[in-house]
């Protein structure tokens, strides 16, 4: 594991609280939803930065915080470190003046058009795809970013290493562990991977039973 | 023995209540003249009223229904959703995943909590649960069998970990004895957890 | 990861704390040691049995607790799991009775002598060593009981699948895998195994430092 | 959505604060005629005062000063430490580890807290933490700074994680300038952390 939040697979979590259906089960999660949202839209930061924010969390308050307890951990990392907001008026909750960046806050009126948008991750790519579906491929054996040491990576730890078969080419997209740190989009091609039960588990429920992740290029190679 | 290794975090800054941790990033961001708190009464109108899973069944009904509407869903849903306005985001790059006698799907996030917002909302909070997350992808069928979803053994679990900005939506198996019924009728059956795959669609309304 | 627990060469935890030099910083934290020893003498379960209940705490509570604080939580599972202790007398906190096992209480005079007579892990076996020093092996790939779901096990995360050299032959040892859970001792050969740090880390500081972990011979295969 | 994966944990009935879980665990114990209070004395009596680092201070300082004696520690330490009643719980299968010119050991325990006992006693607080157990095997460099040790970039640093019930011991170098040293002045400048691997053995007492 490179971090606490990678923790598919992980054994001792106990039951899934089925009582907790809510989308906003308290009116501050909405808040810290729409929050996050509103300061994203000031520009400076992509979601694969705003991740590996929360994802950076210690391990104690990664696992003791709520969801949008992380949400909000992780905003007051990013306003700090983009220079957003100064430490010390995140300390005394008092601003030194109207930030340069006021301009392009997120007006009411254009909320919707906003969410709208979206923010697609293709992107045109010089990397043409090396496999095809039906191809057998190699997960790279660590969970790590290559990049960035500690840095963000979507290769969830409990299929580091496995084998599995190429089933959806997604086009190329931009690759999280470049984005996450400002060294570009660095986009390249996108599969869904297939992997066996019995080749991600020591005691699969099912051998025959399947996960699909999402996985880049660079993540593979050929099995 | 100083030297911090990963430096200490902005948040140990504000107060020990979430509650109040949010009140106060927000007045200083509002202070700041960096949000709009109309904006965020939007956004929070959005996804409580406007953006849910009805957005989802609509176009599941549709699908069940309109085997041309269907193929298109399954091959290239992105521009008929643009059309039906149901694209924005977490949303960009939508993928329909088709339940059948043989093969069942489930959608999980085990690094975060990716979701389809525009068609399903914003996910329940067990959706971003650890408990979901760290067992869904190693024991479905636990899982499954605590949302009162037994499978039969032959029939392959199929669990899709959205680990990139893909969005995966379950097509649950239409209900028998609903030949007649309309599309909206349709989408009545269509629940949230269905297109999840913690669920069916309701063989009853 | 099979569980928290196994943290060797996570991300995100920060300085190590100096100031915290103490053997025992809190009076309770030495009755909690001495506590766990006395309840260890009753016999009822074995030190693999008795870390699976540590490691059994579910991952919020052995993230948040301090160290003896998880003690009490694997000594109170424990006492429950073997019937020393009913549910009800630890809510209760009222005994039903003495106990049967009463007669094997430790007692003051007889501490010295338990503590030196320590408990060796070492055991004959009909398992002969496959290996010896400086065969190349390569680890199990995953970190996983393979006799119990989600069992005890001593291979920690970060070295599964890594690549390494015999350095140390241990001669044949308890297998914890097996202890852990009543299926015996199941004593096999048990080796230091030297890994570089090229092979465990994408970032090593320096790729000949290396980490050596005792491993027994079913975690291993030839490389 | 009944149906617990793992059973609640019996802990959970315990009180909130530590000190009254202990003592309430204790005083059940000793009413069911299972613990002898006395013996709590007796065994936090042990690791309080009288087994600790010197212990694995005398055994160094002897190695230093003794060819034949290094020799065993370093095969067959196991007979000697019996005779030296440094055999005990927690120290059944000991190994010596010698720092040189090129090669600096330092010992961990990443899955929980496995240290020699009977040579160093009970091990502090940062050796059983998160941050040790999580870096020091990935970044031993780094930790060593941040105990004020720094080492050449061609001595190679051995991280030994203790899995199994083999317990290691570091042999720091002996420092300069000690030659005339007795075996008990020699023991005086073998430190805790020096037998961890978080140290050196001191220049100066």
């Amino acid at each position: 594991m490179s971090r606490v939040h990678d923790m598919g697979g992980r054994f001792g979590d106990g039951a899934i609280k089925g009582e907790d259906d809510a989308v906003f089960a308290e009116d501050w999660h909405a808040r810290a939803l729409a929050l996050t949202l509103a300061a994203g839209a000031l520009g400076q930061w992509n979601i694969d930065t705003s991740r590996h924010a929360r994802e950076r969390l210690s391990p104690k308050d990664y696992t003791r915080f709520s969801y949008y307890e992380k949400w909000m951990g992780g905003l007051a990392e990013l306003l700090v470190e983009t220079g957003v907001v100064t430490r010390n008026e995140l300390a005394t909750l008092t601003p030194e003046g109207v930030s340069d960046l006021a301009e392009r806050k997120l007006l009411a009126e254009n909320v919707a058009a906003a969410l709208a948008a979206g923010g697609p991750a293709d992107r045109p790519s010089d990397k043409t795809p090396d496999f095809q579906r039906g191809d057998r491929v190699k997960l790279r054996a660590r969970a790590g970013n290559v990049l960035v040491r500690g840095g963000h990576t979507r290769l969830p730890s409990y299929a580091a290493g496995a084998v599995g078969e190429i089933v959806i080419y997604h086009g190329t997209h931009v690759l999280p562990d470049s984005s996450a740190h400002g060294l570009g989009d660095a986009a390249e091609p996108l599969y869904a991977v297939a992997i066996k039960a019995a080749d991600l588990w020591d005691h699969p429920e099912n051998p025959n039973d399947e996960v699909i992740l999402d996985l880049w290029q660079s993540y593979l190679e050929r099995a | 023995m100083a030297m911090p290794h990963d430096h200490s975090h902005p948040q140990t800054e504000l107060p020990a209540d979430p509650v109040l941790r949010v009140k106060a990033l927000e007045t200083l961001l509002v202070n700041k003249g960096l949000v709009d708190p109309a904006a965020l009464d939007e956004i929070i109108e959005t996804y409580a009223h406007k953006v849910g899973p009805q957005n989802g069944a609509k176009v599941v009904a549709k699908m069940w229904s309109d085997p041309g509407f269907r193929d298109a869903m399954l091959t290239d849903p992105m521009p008929v959703l643009r059309d039906m306005d149901l694209y924005g985001r977490q949303g960009e790059h939508m993928v329909f995943v088709e339940n059948t006698d043989t093969v069942h799907n489930i959608v999980v996030c085990t690094l975060c909590s990716c979701y389809p917002w525009p068609l399903l909302g914003i996910p329940p909070g067990w959706y971003k649960s650890d408990a979901y997350r760290a067992r869904v992808v190693r024991e479905p069928r636990a899982v499954l069998q605590e949302f009162g979803v037994s499978l039969p053994e032959d029939t392959v679990v199929r669990v899709w970990d959205s680990t990139a900005e893909t969005r995966y939506l379950v097509v649950p198996q239409r209900p028998a004895h609903t030949e007649g019924l309309s599309e909206e009728d349709l989408a009545a059956r269509v629940t949230r957890d269905s297109m999840i795959g913690t669920g069916f669609a309701a063989e009853t309304v």
